[in-house]
């Protein structure tokens, strides 16, 4: 059983305060979405639980070890998916999925053409992403959930420029991910529902949780 | 340790602190500077070689010491913002490098209105000059990275890796300009390395040098609490101090 | 161990492929370097004595420039599209895979440039000894530029106003530059240059062990 | 030493008054300019606190 918690978080950007005495607990199998409007800290929150920025007050633990110490244990269990795709428009889709695959330290081979069909992008292993449409970018950048073995996830708006069909492809993948004791944490800027699946989520607010 | 550095760090420990250490330092600035100066335009002898145009070693000497020993306090509090995450290292560091850069600029003027007598032109590539100079880069670029953020969080922290690297760098120059200038110059001015210099105008060298330590502190100090209050314009006891 | 050797290799042919499909960037601070070089006889003169005192230097210091020019490269893309991100939250070590990107830049940008001077000192007929101090001081210098370098495009890119990085790389690479043109007037007085070639590689030694932890530190510390 | 000797200098008058004199300018900078930042803050603080009171 592993648990992901935060304790009496308090996030201050450009002498704002974001939020201040979050807690938040979960474990396995535990899907939370965060929404709020723009400005209100959802990404800042998301990076915050992945350890991109460091945090002054408060404390962010993974099986109840603070982060910062153990942290290449922390980030070998963790997929953070920013709101870029963090991919490279020169490089063609395969040389792509190279990369991201030999980050995940993963050392069987993997089946391209498989995981391209599985996120609907069948038969565009050599297509430069420059050619590519927003919501083409975005599902090649999603690709990396196929190839993780990660048990946390963070997500900075998934849905985001995907159509009907991707939107499901995605939201299939997250529940199966969960059902699985995975943990989902992602950002929407509408509450939005998750069909069959518990779904916890806070909103926030300028100032106040 | 830690805990003495937390609680050294507390803003308010420090803001209390700092008011009683104020006054303290600014007595021993004053006492020293009066001092300084009338031991040494007054009572030192005029030296054998240099005549009187020595005596801008009084000003000259502690503004250069400065300038190192303030850029060695941005490395220090650097490394320990960066290690212990402190509010207060990061601001001495902030409001220490203008001072720095303004000792660095008096060390440099002094220095070429010395060399006017001395060697007949105001600047020479000498090594000390020409490090001072370097040094005077340093300082200007730490201002401008420092202020090119908006978070000043991660300005000082940004700050501090620029001020470590630095402050490995230093030597390296000192040394590097060194060899530069022994080879196009050979050692000719050592005039102003190490005067074997008399007790009536040593004693107010140190006295001087007292004096701008002392007043670098007193300056750090009114800066340091000043930031303090924006700081922690919300905390209660900021309010307290503000209301009366 | 071998984990560690094989990611290296995985960034750094992932940063060659990058800067060979799209070459603009580094071919243009490469012709901006041959176009500096070109100003100095032009300006002073092309008599043999001036052309061996002057050029090698003025190499030294277009190479310097141009450095200043590439360096933004190394980190400008990843920072736009993300990557960096994905390389910092990474199950592998953030200073091992900065010294791959490090090492790929110097392979894109400093050999290139090295070749160019040799070339470029050969069309002005310098003399052999200030060829081979060219050369040896070059290779020794240039990545030293390219780490320290590194560590200031960490701290600065994406800041607002883009000469700050220059302010900050000029002063710090003093001592190459100085060592490294010391060298060549030795040459070219026929004089030993072993005291430069080990101070030069001196603080090469110390670069590669420093600047990748500061690079990977700066980077996070500019991710927060 | 008469008051006209120690303002001659030995006829380095000029050099060395002048280093004094760009010496007190910058220290009497520093000093000017830290107090009108504290003062500047206190006043800020004050106001920012009187408005949040009413």
């Amino acid at each position: 059983m592993s648990k992901f918690s935060i304790n009496n978080l308090e996030c201050i950007r450009q002498n704002n305060i974001l939020f201040k005495g979050l807690n938040l607990s979960m474990e396995d199998g535990g899907l939370l979405q965060i929404n709020g409007a723009n400005g209100s800290g959802k990404s800042s929150l998301l990076q915050i639980c992945a350890g991109l920025i460091q945090i002054t007050t408060g404390e962010v633990l993974w099986n109840n070890i603070n982060i910062n110490q153990r942290r290449y244990e922390f980030q070998n269990n963790i997929l953070y998916i920013g709101h870029t795709n963090a991919i490279k428009a020169t490089l063609t889709v395969e040389e792509n999925m190279t990369i991201i695959h030999s980050l995940t330290g993963s050392k069987s081979k993997i089946n391209y053409s498989t995981i391209l069909k599985k996120i609907g992008m069948s038969g565009m292993n050599k297509i430069f992403p420059y050619n590519m449409s927003a919501g083409q970018k975005r599902r090649l950048g999603l690709t990396r959930l196929f190839m993780t073995k990660s048990k946390l996830w963070f997500l900075d708006e998934p849905f985001n420029a995907l159509d009907k069909e991707g939107k499901k492809i995605i939201e299939n993948l997250i529940i199966n991910h969960c059902a699985k004791g995975g943990i989902t944490i992602f950002t929407t800027h509408q509450k939005m529902e998750i069909d069959g699946y518990p779904l916890q989520s806070i909103h926030l607010r300028n100032n106040n949780v | 340790m830690y805990k003495w550095i937390h609680q050294f760090g507390s803003p308010k420990y420090f803001y209390d602190i700092s008011l009683h250490l104020s006054k303290w330092v600014t007595i021993v600035c004053i006492v020293c500077f009066i001092g300084g100066l009338y031991g040494g335009l007054v009572l030192a002898p005029a030296d054998y070689q240099q005549g009187d145009s020595f005596r801008i070693i009084y000003v000259h000497v502690p503004a250069a010491w400065m300038s190192l020993f303030i850029y060695v306090i941005l490395a220090t509090s650097g490394a320990i913002s960066l290690i212990w995450h402190i509010k207060i290292t990061d601001i001495i560091a902030r409001v220490s490098a203008p001072i720095g850069a303004s000792f660095t600029f008096l060390a440099l003027s002094t220095g070429a209105i010395w060399g006017k007598p001395m060697w007949g032109t105001y600047w020479v590539w000498d090594a000390r000059l020409t490090s001072e100079l370097i040094l005077l880069f340093l300082y200007l670029g730490y201002i401008a990275l420092q202020s090119a953020f908006d978070d000043k969080r991660i300005a000082a922290r940004a700050g501090a890796i620029l001020a470590l690297i630095g402050i490995i760098n230093i030597p390296i120059i000192h040394y590097s300009v060194e060899w530069w200038s022994t080879l196009h110059q050979g050692p000719t001015i050592t005039k102003l390395d190490k005067p074997s210099i008399h007790l009536t105008m040593l004693i107010p060298l140190i006295l001087m040098v007292i004096a701008f330590k002392t007043f670098y502190i007193a300056i750090a100090l009114i800066k340091t609490r000043s930031e303090i209050l924006k700081y922690e314009c919300n905390s209660s006891w900021v309010k307290k101090i503000l209301g009366n | 161990m071998s984990e560690y050797i094989n990611i290296f290799n995985v960034i750094l042919k992932r940063d060659l492929m990058l800067a060979f499909r799209d070459k603009t960037d580094f071919i243009n601070s490469l012709i901006f370097f041959i176009i500096v070089i070109t100003l100095f006889p032009l300006t002073f003169g092309t008599k043999s004595t001036i052309v061996n005192e002057i050029i090698p230097g003025m190499i030294w210091i277009s190479a310097l420039l141009a450095t200043c020019l590439s360096l933004e490269t190394i980190f400008r893309s990843d920072f736009e599209d993300g990557s960096i991100e994905q390389l910092t939250l990474s199950r592998y070590p953030l200073t091992l895979l900065v010294s791959a990107k490090i090492f790929a830049h110097w392979i894109t940008f400093g050999m290139p440039l090295i070749i160019i001077s040799l070339l470029m000192g050969i069309l002005l007929s310098l003399s052999n000894e200030i060829i081979i101090a060219l050369f040896i001081t070059l290779i020794l210098g240039t990545p030293i530029l390219s780490l320290l370098g590194s560590v200031m495009v960490a701290l600065t890119i994406g800041l607002r106003g883009g000469m700050l990085l220059n302010l900050l790389i000029l002063p710090l690479s003093m001592p190459v530059l100085i060592f490294s043109t010391v060298a060549i007037q030795n040459a070219a007085l026929n004089q030993s240059i072993i005291a430069e070639t080990y101070f030069l590689a001196g603080i090469l030694v110390l670069a590669i062990t420093l600047a990748p932890l500061a690079t990977a530190t700066a980077l996070r510390i500019r991710l927060s | 030493m008469s008051l006209n000797n120690f303002f001659s200098m030995g006829g380095y008058a000029a050099y060395v008054w002048s280093a004094y004199g760009i010496s007190f300018i910058v220290l009497f900078l520093n000093i000017f300019l830290a107090v009108r930042n504290e003062r500047k803050t206190i006043d800020e603080l004050k106001k920012r606190l009187g408005s949040n009171n009413k």
